[in-house]
């Protein structure tokens, strides 16, 4: 019993962890602010997630069970939200996606700048 | 009761602070937060007596042991001290509901009441507690209301002003702060009884060294000493009149209180005058600001900017007597506190009236005012004498006795720079009782009535102390005295 | 091996601090640079403290900043006299403070003075003195509780001062007038709406928690205070200024924050009333532990009351002076245009 | 030797680029972010000074017999406070300042002042002057 939970534990934690190094690498290498942005959501959703799976499968007290399982509802909730907030302020503010600019040289400055 | 008198001293203000703020009437509030200003000097005179009696009262805050808990430790400086500050405050505090009508909009009045009340907690906290953290946390809240308070002035100056203390301010606390850390690591301990008993064993390490120097420029900083004096003029300069006569008379006493408590209880005197070359650093820097405040001075245009910095130049009196490091040297430094707080008070009153009447205080609108507020420039030019130390006034008292330290130490030359010092208090008191009484009036002013008796009352009640203390200086010099004796004395 | 990864990312922030000429990127480094320390806190195992500059470094004083960015705008200017005299000043500073470090105790030496004097009895005796399972929270609310009241005075200050400077005084039609068109704005937050509708009651729930499970674990009145705050600055946010107005009176609060400062010094003057001294709890019940607790609670609730009013006060001068700029400026464009 | 002290000088270099930014940079607000930057790292300095090696967080458990030093812990909560508070009140401050120069930047605050106060000056001399 105690092999499966730390091999599961351990198959959660390695998942996160690779989610959050790829994340990282997506807002180094990405080119503009919204396909960052994604990169972004995907560590602090995903990768969080998976990472407090793995942690409340080793836990061995309820109460540290019960706490990871809340600190798990709320990234869910606010991970995703954040990310749609920020989306849309930037669009607001005259961002455009660099595939629908690809024609104007200018954007790509802008978006640059502005991440 | 008696014996919890330390704690209400603090206390009796800082309660009242809140409670104002639902009162809600300014009237109201104003004459509450009189009587708890008179509260707190009453009670400072019974603690002043008792100690003068019974020697050092200490009193434990929630009842723990001194080096756990937090202790007030009331002896013959604190006590003096104290009734300085409440004295002067409730005295300006009298002034303060005329005052402000016409300088401080009406939806404000109340704030003000409320800030001044915590300003004088924090002023009347630092000087009470035996504790060095509790220290930075009164001189925060004192600091902080005090920023407000000064923003508060008419002119946007005053914003400007209060900005730049600020960020002095905050930077000096902070170097006390770090100060405070550095000998608490090195000894364990916040009480400052218990620190002036550990400190010896370790006081020949650079790390106290560090925090020596750290307390010192933080606390300069605040005492606005002469090279880092540049947030005082404009500060008292723009902030509102009752303000300006407030803090002169007791903020900067404060930080010379601590200067003093530092260097002689905290780190000892041994260390402080001999391990690190102080005396001629600071009797340099005090001989240096004489010179250079008084000139800018001279320069002033603006009669409030005049006083400050001859404020600064009298700070510079109080550091060359603390730097003798003799008795006499420090009783000299003592009663110049309590008589600088007394003309000071006097003088920024008075021109509080001039602003409550002309609305301006530039030099030129001094003009002829001699034979229309005959009673509020009297006291402004009795209080200028005493500045320059002329007999009959305290200031005479105070510089008598700087005199006699110096020469008992055989400074001669240093006293006669001091004599040269007050030469130059002569040429700026005289711009004014030029302008005042030898000048016609401008032809475009209308002529003005002299200053209500709210104002006179409280301006003539430390005048009248002026001439008394300059008469009878039994009681000042008695207390000075006991209280320097007590610092070289028993340690604390 | 955590710490100094830490503190040289705490480093590289700061320098990064000091290049920066956009306010904005400024003020979001900042909040970073006050994240950072309170991870290092914890690191130090210092959790309170971590706590607590989590929600004020990290979190409160970044967005009075962004509020205030809002009114000045981003850009510092670049030209500026010579920063030499600034480097002077910083290296004799600092060169003496280096100069101190070479007699200080090690970093983590357990014989290091601190831990031989005072400190001990606090981790000893507390337990039968106080009775409170949190070191900190007895320290801090029984044995230098005077300290506390020093820090709640303070807030207390700092909400009074930031009233006198940025309250303003409109009639009421005008303030009507300038929200509604405010309100419109926030009209399209319909995600973030429902999310935070959803939220701030757990907001509220972990505040109260945090204040009464400061005795067991990290946490305590101030940083209950700031996150029961948080939530009605979080409301304020996404709902219009107006609305949260509506919900929170403003002379209500500036009444909170009195009572909670009253509420802790009479806490003190009760005990002076039973003969003990000032901030004595034991006095407060025939058992000592049962008063410390008494005592301990009800300051804390003091200092609890206290911060969130202060903090909400804060939050809605600096909003409403904001809201009055955008105002100001809009009215400005209609005349021009 | 060196690697135990190594802490405290990162410490001392944080607090330094805080006051640095203090004196040398004349935005407004940027002072106030290096102010802030500048207690927090005191903080920083005192909290390391409360750590014991192989300590815990002082929160008493039956199985733990070394807690790190709590009052330094409870200095620095006051602290902080006294911190947000100075940078609250320097923010509005801030605010006003803007509203009533128009400017953020010490240099062109002073150089209003001047202006002002020589204007004043003029306008005085020829006060003189008629009377």
């Amino acid at each position: 019993m105690d092999m499966i939970i730390t091999i599961s534990s351990g198959f959660f934690l390695l998942i996160g962890s690779f989610l959050c190094f790829s994340g990282a690498i997506g807002l180094l290498r990405f080119p503009d602010f919204y396909t960052r942005m994604h990169a972004v959501g995907v560590t602090d959703t995903l990768g969080a997630g998976m990472i407090l799976v793995g942690l409340m499968i080793i836990s061995t007290d309820f109460l540290v069970f019960a706490k990871l399982a809340m600190v798990l509802l709320l990234t869910l909730l606010i991970g995703p939200t954040t990310s749609h907030v920020l989306a849309k302020a930037a669009f607001h503010n005259g961002l455009t996606p660099k595939s629908l600019s690809n024609q104007e040289k200018n954007n790509k400055e802008i978006s640059s700048s502005n991440t | 009761m008696i014996a919890h008198l330390p704690i209400l001293q603090v206390i009796i203000p800082l309660m009242a602070a809140p409670i104002c703020l639902m009162l809600k009437r300014a009237q109201l509030v104003w004459l509450f937060s009189l009587i708890a200003s008179g509260l707190a000097f009453a009670i400072s005179i019974l603690l002043l007596q008792q100690v003068m009696t019974s020697g050092v009262i200490s009193y434990e805050l929630g009842g723990w042991q001194a080096p756990w808990g937090i202790e007030y430790r009331i002896d013959k400086l604190n006590a003096f001290l104290l009734l300085i500050v409440s004295g002067i405050s409730t005295v300006v505090l009298f002034a303060a509901q005329t005052s402000i009508e016409k300088e401080i909009p009406k939806n404000k009045h109340v704030y003000f009441y409320i800030l001044y009340l915590l300003s004088l907690t924090g002023m009347l906290g630092i000087v009470a507690t035996g504790d060095a953290f509790n220290v930075f946390v009164f001189l925060e809240i004192s600091s902080l209301s005090a920023y407000a308070l000064i923003a508060m002035g008419k002119n946007r100056q005053a914003l400007w002003a209060s900005y730049q203390y600020l960020i002095m301010g905050t930077i000096g606390a902070t170097f006390i702060l770090i100060g405070i850390g550095l000998i608490y690591q090195m000894t364990g301990t916040l009480n400052m009884y218990d620190l002036s008993q550990r400190l010896p064993e370790v006081a020949q390490t650079r790390t106290v060294f560090a925090a020596f120097a750290f307390v010192i420029v933080g606390v300069c900083l605040k005492l606005a000493m002469f090279p880092l004096h540049l947030w005082l003029p404009n500060a008292y300069a723009y902030a509102p009149s009752i303000v300006t006569a407030f803090f002169a008379a007791t903020a900067t006493k404060v930080a010379v209180y601590l200067l003093i408590r530092f260097t002689f209880s905290v780190f000892g005197l041994s260390f402080s005058f001999t391990t690190v070359p102080l005396q001629t650093l600071f009797m340099a820097l005090g001989l240096i600001g004489i010179f250079a405040a008084s000139t800018s001075a001279i320069y002033q245009r603006n009669v409030k900017h005049l006083f400050a910095y001859s404020s600064i130049a009298q700070i510079g009196y109080m550091i060359v007597g603390f730097s003798l490091s003799t008795v006499t040297g420090l009783t000299a430094t003592l009663l110049h506190l309590f008589n600088h707080a007394l003309m000071k008070g006097a003088i920024f009153l008075a021109l509080a009236a001039v602003i409550y009447r002309v609305g301006n205080i530039e030099l030129n609108n001094l003009r002829g005012l001699g034979r229309q507020m005959p009673l509020t420039m009297a006291a402004i030019v009795i209080g200028g004498l005493s500045l320059i130390g002329v007999p009959l006034t305290v200031g005479f008292v105070s510089k008598w006795y700087l005199l006699m330290a110096l020469i008992e130490q055989g400074w001669w030359p240093v006293a006669v720079l001091i004599l040269l010092g007050s030469m130059l208090a002569v040429v700026y008191v005289w711009r004014i009782v030029e302008a005042a009484y030898f000048k016609a009036p401008l032809d475009n002013s209308s002529p003005v009535k002299e200053a209500p008796m709210s104002f006179l009352i409280p301006i003539w009640t430390l005048i009248i102390a002026n001439i008394y203390f300059g008469i009878d200086t039994r009681l000042s010099v008695q207390v000075a005295e006991a209280a320097a004796q007590s610092l070289f004395g028993v340690s604390l | 091996m955590i710490d100094i990864i830490l503190l040289t990312l705490l480093v590289v922030v700061a320098i990064a601090i000091i290049r920066m000429k956009d306010l904005f990127a400024v003020v979001m480094l900042l909040g970073i640079y006050g994240l950072l320390s309170a991870s290092f806190f914890v690191a130090m195992d210092a959790v309170d403290v971590a706590f607590t500059e989590a929600a004020v470094g990290a979190g409160i004083s970044t967005l009075l900043m962004l509020v205030v960015i809002a009114m000045t705008g981003r850009k510092e200017k670049t030209n500026r006299h010579k920063p030499l005299p600034a480097l002077c000043i910083v290296l004799i500073t600092g060169g003496l403070l280096i100069y101190g470090t070479f007699d200080m105790p090690h970093f983590g030496a357990a014989d290091a003075p601190i831990h031989q004097h005072v400190a001990p009895r606090y981790i000893n005796d507390s337990m039968a003195e106080v009775g409170v399972p949190n070191i900190v929270t007895s320290v801090l609310a029984s044995y230098r509780a005077f300290d506390t009241f020093g820090e709640v005075v303070v807030i207390f200050t700092a909400g009074i001062g930031v009233l006198t400077l940025l309250s303003v005084a409109r009639r009421k039609e005008d303030a009507e007038k300038i929200s509604s068109i405010n309100d419109s704005m926030h009209e399209q937050h319909l995600v973030i709406r429902i999310v935070a509708k959803m939220l701030i009651p757990f907001i509220f729930l972990f505040a109260l928690y945090v204040q009464f499970h400061g005795d067991f674990g990290p946490g305590g009145g101030f940083q209950a205070g700031v996150i029961f705050a948080a939530a009605i600055i979080l409301y304020a946010m996404l709902f219009g200024l107006n609305t949260a107005r509506k919900v929170i009176n403003q002379t209500f609060i500036q009444l909170i924050a009195a009572v909670g400062v009253l509420l802790y010094g009479s806490v003190g003057i009760v005990s002076l009333m039973n003969d003990g001294n000032f901030f004595n709890y034991n006095v407060l019940a025939s058992d000592p532990i049962a008063g410390q607790h008494l005592g301990i609670l009800l300051i804390e609730w003091g200092v609890g009351c206290t911060v969130a009013s202060v903090m909400m006060i804060i939050f809605f001068s600096f909003a409403g002076r904001l809201e009055l700029h955008q105002h100001n400026e809009r009215v400005k464009n209609q005349e021009s245009s | 030797m060196l690697m135990d002290l190594f802490n405290h000088w990162v410490v001392i270099t944080l607090m330094m680029s805080g006051l640095y930014i203090v004196i040398a940079h004349g935005n407004l607000i940027k002072k106030i972010v290096g102010l802030s930057v500048f207690q927090t790292s005191v903080f920083i300095f005192y909290i390391s000074m409360a750590k014991v090696d192989g300590g815990t967080a002082p929160i008493l458990a039956d199985d733990i017999v070394q807690y790190s030093n709590p009052l330094p812990h409870v200095l620095i909560l006051t602290a902080i406070v006294v911190g947000i508070a100075t940078t609250a009140l320097g923010l509005s401050l801030v605010v006003r300042i803007k509203e009533a120069y128009g400017s953020i930047e010490e240099e062109s605050i002073q150089q209003q002042d001047n202006q002002q106060q020589d204007n004043n000056a003029h306008a005085k001399r020829k006060q003189e002057e008629e009377a």
